[in-house]
């Protein structure tokens, strides 16, 4: 169920260049929160932005709920200079979230460079179900890699500077066929999850992508954040993040 | 969020005939087909809610991104996106009426022939309250502000429509115009019984690192606080021009907003953008209304409207 | 602030056969008479100074308050309070031309005789490059926008003046209209050398404790970055629709701004409200011009112009 | 000579109910200013403000000016919430300030509510020129009284609660006969301003006032902050803010 609060700031923190990791305490949400879903947030004091902005939630602990997230422009800007204490407005959870089912074996998870934000939740709600999960993180470089306390992570980058040489899609494409029953979430950027979904569908894996877009509402009631599906346009905010990869058009090119 | 308290103020108003318990309206395709905000916001807090804009046939809206955020405003270039008359009717306005809000459809169409079919099928339904004709969509190739920005046109479309339905006939005008106040007059003349007004300014924004214009449709409707002193100014103007009530929106975040708009000439206010950005906002502007009443010494809202000295 | 960078780019613009050092421009009443500013900001900094709007006979300009914020933006009620041609002509242009830079002047009049006839003033004038046509004022009565909103009207003003004068003639557009691309269309036939645009919006804001307007003159014209977008849409909606250069502006507060108006399609742009906010604006957006330059591979500033890809 | 610069705030304190005293460093301008002057100011950080604010020099300190001023709406409501060592942009000293001449031998300083901002330094200022001068402050009430270290001054309050009841042009106007060669000095709201002025005027006593209104440039350059002269408008930014009553139309009513 949808809540709108205030909720206090009670850490925020740089994890890397241009990356925050930001907990606010909220006990309601976090104890609704499933991975995948995600939060729409503004601060609370009246300032320059106007619409409130999305952040997939992180994790979860105790009251807390943890958003991980990189500055790339004026709302993610002024949000990184909130200090702790400070009173945000969040809108949430919002979202489907990833489903997870007992009917796959192996559950995959591929991550892309800020697409590890949703990721951490979703590993810990895996292993908290006692369900095998396998973990895919790739960035550009090791300069860009997050901290991400999941064990046992594969890790690429572009450049080899850590890890595997090459996307992440390779590494999991190198290794498709040691997966019993797999299914896989992904979550990155538009060609990675591309790439991802057309490997899917090669090999006949289920596959749960998580999708961006600019948002106005977040739940379903503005049609402004839509993106092609195969039969007609979706809402990310309402129907999504989360979609079956095989529900999505894949030719478009992304707005963002 | 608190409760709409009750204090001595009478805050219900009668606009075209249609009794509503506040002049707060949910502005069209900014609360969606009225139930996707629950459980937080109940659309029976309303006024009335006015549906997003339904078609004939089902649309499905322009190219993404529709959506961009400006210097104290937002583009949208949604296309008028719905489900289509027959789903409207058949599930959205059952699942809204559920809630017993008052209801107004909010309509539009590709040709005038479109729009009066259109009417057609809505003339009579328990729990349509009244029609809002959107001749002001931006964001259309056809119909939409064509219809909106000729006062010839914009008259000979809403005679048609009025003969179509047996509900009061709201015009929602565009501010993209040279002369509101014979836009104004012309839908008056041909039967209006309201004119709402504003819908979205053209406008545009490009992505300098791509070269690209942001929205997949290049251009949009902008909305929000900047566009708020247009929106007086058009309220205005139109309301000095015609006999008809005038129903105040564009950039209202609060009630101090709302009030403005009021004494401008408007005799209700529809809520669009603020409730992306606080969704309970209409729960603050009753209260906030209510209490500039009682600072000002009026017992009914209603007294507001029209009052500004000149 | 920082002194203007000198980089491997050409910033130097011709518009209308008017050389510029760079396509940056102050707006007509943001910067006076153009020594305002000094010792802060010299007018020789930018492309071209177009001045005050500059009447035949002196005019007081409206009754005050004339100016209000909105937000991301501000209302104006000035009401081309100017000296009038004869002291302008006599004081303050001299003066301005001892700085050295490339003047623009802007004019408006009650009614097409007094445009032509101060249009005849101003021919052959040493030291007036250009001349800039108001036919956009919001806050006046007679002329200004009257005649920039009908397409006959602003063509047949455009073919007068321009018999009037010998220097290039550039054309203000309001974009109070429901058209933009046939009133540009019928200022180039008439022979305008370029247009600029856009003016201000029409708005109004209301004193709720006072329940007053709040200008002294009831409405007023909106600008700054609240209108950015409507600005960008008029340009591309205009240059679209003709061959002649385009002079964009409208909210235009930093470089980043500046390169959404070249790409959308204009040759140069000026700015206005900016200038309130940040005197040394003109400086920033010159080197940043260069450093888009820089990181785009071209060579010249006017080749972004138009580059958007649709 | 007119400067801009980033500066920052060293000291900031409420010092009444909604009133405010900040100090920011700027030893060019400090240098410079003259009583009666203005900064036109802004925060450095972009928000949600869009044009600067006017505020009169307070008083000047070694590299420091201040300003004291009553948060009334949206930007002073933003600018009182500035910490210490937040950088603001500052555009200044502006205006004309008062003319001091030694042709008076009584210069009589009449502040109303905060029209006491300028005085504080123009007394100062007489004080250092060895001019005799008599200050008269006047408020609503004692809870609205603001400091004012200036020795010797006839306060006057609206309910009586502090000082003389009544106004301060009633306390000024009942010594009048006893002031020899003066000159007054006067700021506050136009009701107060234009009193004063009409006292003056009827016992031929020359008078300076300082006035407002809504600002955009700050410099001359837009026309946007006139007030009525008797002969034409004159903007109260270049022109003014101080202007010798006989200027000023005192039939028009104050827009503010
Ligand atoms: C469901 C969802 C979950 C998200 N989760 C995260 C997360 O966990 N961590 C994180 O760093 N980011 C996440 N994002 C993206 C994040 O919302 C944007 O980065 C943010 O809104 C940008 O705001 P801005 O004002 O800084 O950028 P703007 O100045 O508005 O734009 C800068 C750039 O950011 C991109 N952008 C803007 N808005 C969005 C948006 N709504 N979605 C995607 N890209 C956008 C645009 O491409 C633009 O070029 C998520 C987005 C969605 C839709
Ligand atoms: C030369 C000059 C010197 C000033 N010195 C001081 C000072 O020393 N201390 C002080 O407290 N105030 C001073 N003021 C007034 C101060 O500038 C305003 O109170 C301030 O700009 C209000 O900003 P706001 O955003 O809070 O108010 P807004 O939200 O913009 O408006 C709130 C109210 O404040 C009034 N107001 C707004 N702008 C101005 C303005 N420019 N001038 C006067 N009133 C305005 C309006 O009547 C309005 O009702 C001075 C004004 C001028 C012109
Ligand atoms: C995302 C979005 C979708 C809109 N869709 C419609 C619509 O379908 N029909 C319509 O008449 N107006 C539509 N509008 C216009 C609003 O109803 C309203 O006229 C406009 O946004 C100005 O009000 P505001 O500033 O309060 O948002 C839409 C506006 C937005 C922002
Ligand atoms: C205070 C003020 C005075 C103006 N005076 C004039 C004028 O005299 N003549 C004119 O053509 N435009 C005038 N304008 C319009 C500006 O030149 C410009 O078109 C408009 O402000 C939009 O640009 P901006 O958003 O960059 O300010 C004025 C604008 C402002 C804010
Ligand atoms: S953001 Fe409004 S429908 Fe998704
Ligand atoms: S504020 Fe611009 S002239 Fe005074």
């Amino acid at each position: 169920m949808m809540l709108e609060q205030k909720a206090t700031i009670t850490s925020h923190q740089k994890i890397a260049p241009r990356v925050f990791l930001m907990a606010f305490a909220s006990p309601q949400m976090a104890a609704q929160a499933s991975p995948g879903q995600f939060v729409h947030l503004k601060p609370s004091a009246p300032g320059p932005l106007l619409l409130r902005r999305p952040f997939s939630i992180n994790r979860v602990e105790g009251k807390n709920i943890f958003i991980m997230y990189r500055v790339v422009g004026r709302g993610t800007s002024l949000i990184s200079s909130l200090p702790k204490g400070t009173e945000i407005d969040v809108l949430g959870p919002l979202g489907n979230g990833f489903e997870i089912s007992r009917k796959y074996q192996e559950h995959v998870l591929l991550a892309g460079g800020m697409g590890l934000a949703p990721m951490q939740f979703l590993a810990g709600r895996l292993k908290a179900m006692k369900l095998e999960s396998r973990f895919f993180y790739g960035c550009s470089c090791k300069k860009e890699l997050l901290p991400c306390p999941t064990p046992g992570k594969v890790i690429a980058t572009d450049d080899g500077s850590c890890g595997h040489k090459g996307f992440v899609t390779d590494a999991f494409l190198s290794r498709i066929d040691k997966f019993k029953k797999p299914v896989v979430y992904a979550c990155g950027p538009w060609p990675m999850l591309r790439r991802t979904a057309l490997i899917c569908r090669q090999h006949h894996i289920d596959c749960q992508v998580s999708l961006e877009a600019f948002m106005a509402c977040g739940v379903g009631a503005c049609q402004g954040c839509v993106v092609k599906g195969v039969k007609e346009y979706v809402t990310v905010c309402r129907q999504g993040p989360v979609f079956d990869s095989r529900e999505i058009d894949w030719e478009q090119e992304s707005g963002l | 969020m608190k409760d709409i308290r009750t204090k001595n103020v009478d805050v219900s108003v009668e606009i075209a005939g249609i009794k509503m318990r506040n002049p707060v309206l949910a502005a069209s395709g900014t609360f969606g087909y009225g139930t996707e905000y629950l459980p937080l916001v109940s659309p029976a807090l309303f006024g009335a809610v006015i549906t997003k804009t339904i078609t004939l046939l089902p649309r499905a809206g322009n190219k993404p991104p529709r959506i961009y955020e400006t210097p104290g405003g937002m583009l949208n270039s949604i296309g008028l996106a719905n489900v289509g008359a027959k789903k409207f009717l058949a599930e959205k306005l059952p699942e809204l009426l559920s809630r017993h809000p008052v209801v107004i459809v909010n309509i539009a169409g590709n040709t005038m022939e479109e729009y009066v079919e259109l009417a057609g099928l809505l003339k009579g339904r328990p729990g349509i309250s009244g029609i809002e004709l959107n001749i002001s969509c931006p964001n259309v190739r056809q119909g939409g502000v064509a219809f909106g920005s000729d006062p010839v046109q914009a008259a000979r479309l809403t005679a048609l429509v009025k003969k179509a339905i047996d509900q009061p006939l709201i015009v929602k005008l565009s501010p993209n115009v040279a002369d509101i106040a014979a836009i104004a007059r012309a839908v008056e003349q041909a039967g209006a019984d309201a004119i709402s007004l504003i819908n979205t300014l053209y406008g545009m924004a490009v992505d300098i690192e791509k070269q690209k214009p942001v929205l997949g449709n290049v251009t949009g409707g902008l909305s929000g606080p900047a566009v708020k002193p247009v929106a007086l100014y058009n309220v205005f103007k139109a309301g000095r021009a015609v006999k008809i009530p005038v129903i105040g929106l564009g950039g209202i975040m609060n009630s101090a907003d709302a009030v403005e708009f009021l004494l401008a000439g408007a005799a209700a206010v529809q809520i669009g953008t603020a409730s992306f950005v606080n969704p309970g906002t209409v729960k603050e502007i009753v209260n906030g209304l209510k209490d500039y009443c009682l600072k000002k010494g009026y017992s009914k809202v209603s007294q507001i409207t029209g009052k500004l000295a000149l």
